[in-house]
């Protein structure tokens, strides 16, 4: 016979209790991964913490692997806001004043992003504020193009190509 | 951070889709029969007119980018949250009135019966659904 | 369609080629052996100059890309029509001197005993075949 | 040529990631337990900002792209040089700001007991490390 | 027993001799590959030479299998310096009066390379010896800089960035 069933919560009907063999367990709590599942009807599986480096955000689980924690990207000059505990993955954003630059447009919540110095902005003509979510720094006043991190004066001398943005200053020349 | 993406449909049974062994599809899963190491693929060819980024007008110093993402999922009861297996990620910028490209994923995990496993994409409509042999996803026990 | 894409040519003893288990290549053509599940596998390096489409001059806003295709395609006396087991098909329009990218497909199929399997490129001035390691074709039975 | 590039380091516990039937994983190497025919396979997400070759204002005629390379190579006793199995290598000449993409391999090989496989890249810093099913390397037993 | 052993070059204790069965071999020599392990301790081992088109370049060894040579890329105007032979790689190249154009930047020893003719530089203003590595068909003309295919006259304007080839220019007025 099963005995007294210890406790209200163990519930043996749920898909995953049946399937696993005849002992339905409960499960591991939050940070735990199951290393054995238990041996008798609702015992406590055997849990143990999620080694450094891993983490488990759920509870009442029976997954024997934890999740790995993802790594802040570092040439984008991302820092952790928060470390990885056994409970919650890496939180990974920007330093003070500096911005998060989406990396792709439409920006999405899992989507990649940069960070860059507020400042980054002062040099080209229009400038936004600083926010924390993918700030553009505008572009440039009307005559100049841009070129590498600047703005360039539109060519006036009949030599040579006129640059799209310029048409209106050397558009005519255009040969 | 889950990944909020649509799983696609597969065709299970017409042309070359087949399923064997207990191998079983139902509503865009793929259901593992037997516990153990699997090796799980996916091709999709994603294809789109010019991405925004690319065409010339828009001179801004800054071209994002557009993005085309596939993600092969797996869904346990052990565990109320899907976890990500494979992804494949990437830019797009295309000067090209059109593009298309295909994005290929595979490796072996080891899994466990009843998990199921899904094909989520960034963007659906990009999808090219046209041809059997140009978007797959399959997975066969070791 | 019928693809009428150019077969390619293939090493099958020298350095890291090797054929087993009685699958033989002949002629363009891995031979296979035994009715089975196989898992079939290829990778096609291409490599070309700048494609009309990336290059400045070419001012038209209608840009078509050019396009680099390989199709893994089985040959079955079942059938008088080869049929296509898997594409990778690709947009080209690079605005560098030149480039260079591997497309790869992998999938498994149940073949018959003398079903007959060839890579088709669309273009085989663009493969590039100057080391083994880059481009590469394979079956293996499950 | 022997290729210099720098060799890749690896989580071979943690998360998705494990080693089993003897095969172990010791200082950036998968060492074959047992001869045999084994599938090998990888993939690396490369990212990085815009080449330089995309910029506008190098207006060169001649734009020379980056490169990214992804090397799977086999180190073995019986012979002191190491061959390189697999090469994923594709050029980059990209307009937007940011760029990333995958590169995947994976082929048959015959290995011999104590051979080793590493994975190789051209440039590490632009290898996307920062989650597990982004980059990957693995091998089992066919 | 075991015999007198045969030469002292035999060292049965290397890692790959131990491994691989009782009888330690002397390796193939250089060009040949292993077709066979030796029978008796301190043997040798069967040794073939390498088929046409593949290549094995060190001594003492026992590699089963011989390397293939590269070929030399002809869509790109590559030729054979040194055709492939049983102990070395095939060497590719460019024929007399053509360059090295690195295919790729920066240029690396194993780089993809494809051959131009000299002459190709002289449409640019200055024109560079052409060696036989990646040569350059040298910059635009002073006062000038390159933008597009061709070059530009550099800005004169007081306003906006001054790229960088026109710092003799326009550099005084640089922010």
């Amino acid at each position: 016979g099963q005995g007294s069933i210890p406790g209200p919560r163990c519930d043996c009907t749920s898909d995953f209790q049946r399937r696993n063999g005849p002992p339905c367990c409960r499960g591991c709590p939050v940070g735990h991964y199951m290393k054995a599942s238990c041996t008798e009807p609702c015992g406590n599986a055997t849990c143990l913490p999620c080694p450094r480096g891993s983490f488990l955000a759920r509870d009442d689980h029976f997954k024997d692997q934890c999740t790995r924690c993802q790594a802040c990207d570092e040439e984008a000059f991302q820092v952790a806001l928060e470390n990885c505990s056994a409970v919650a993955d890496t939180r990974c954003g920007c330093k003070p004043g500096w911005l998060m630059d989406c990396s792709v447009k439409p920006c999405r919540e899992s989507s990649p992003f940069h960070c860059r110095p507020c400042s980054d902005c002062e040099d080209l003509y229009t400038e936004l504020p600083c926010s924390s979510r993918d700030t553009d720094c505008g572009p440039c006043l009307p005559g100049f193009y841009e070129y590498g991190d600047g703005c360039i004066s539109c060519p006036t001398s009949i030599l040579g190509t006129c640059p799209e943005p310029c048409a209106a200053v050397c558009g005519w020349r255009q040969k | 951070p889950k990944n909020q993406f649509p799983a696609l449909h597969w065709e299970h049974e017409l042309g070359l889709a087949f399923t064997k062994n207990r191998m079983k599809y139902t509503n865009k899963f793929l259901v593992i029969p037997e516990s153990g190491d699997y090796f799980v693929y996916s091709q999709i060819t994603f294809r789109g007119t010019t991405s925004e980024c690319g065409s010339t007008h828009q001179g801004r110093q800054q071209k994002k980018p557009d993005s085309i993402i596939v993600v092969i999922t797996k869904v346990t009861d052990s565990y109320p949250e899907p976890s990500q297996l494979l992804t494949g990620t990437k830019s797009v910028c295309e000067i090209s009135s059109n593009w298309f490209q295909p994005l290929y994923l595979g490796a072996m995990f080891s899994l466990q019966e009843g998990d199921k496993l899904m094909v989520n994409v960034s963007d659906i409509s990009l999808v090219d659904y046209t041809k059997e042999d140009k978007t797959f996803f399959g997975a066969f026990l070791l």
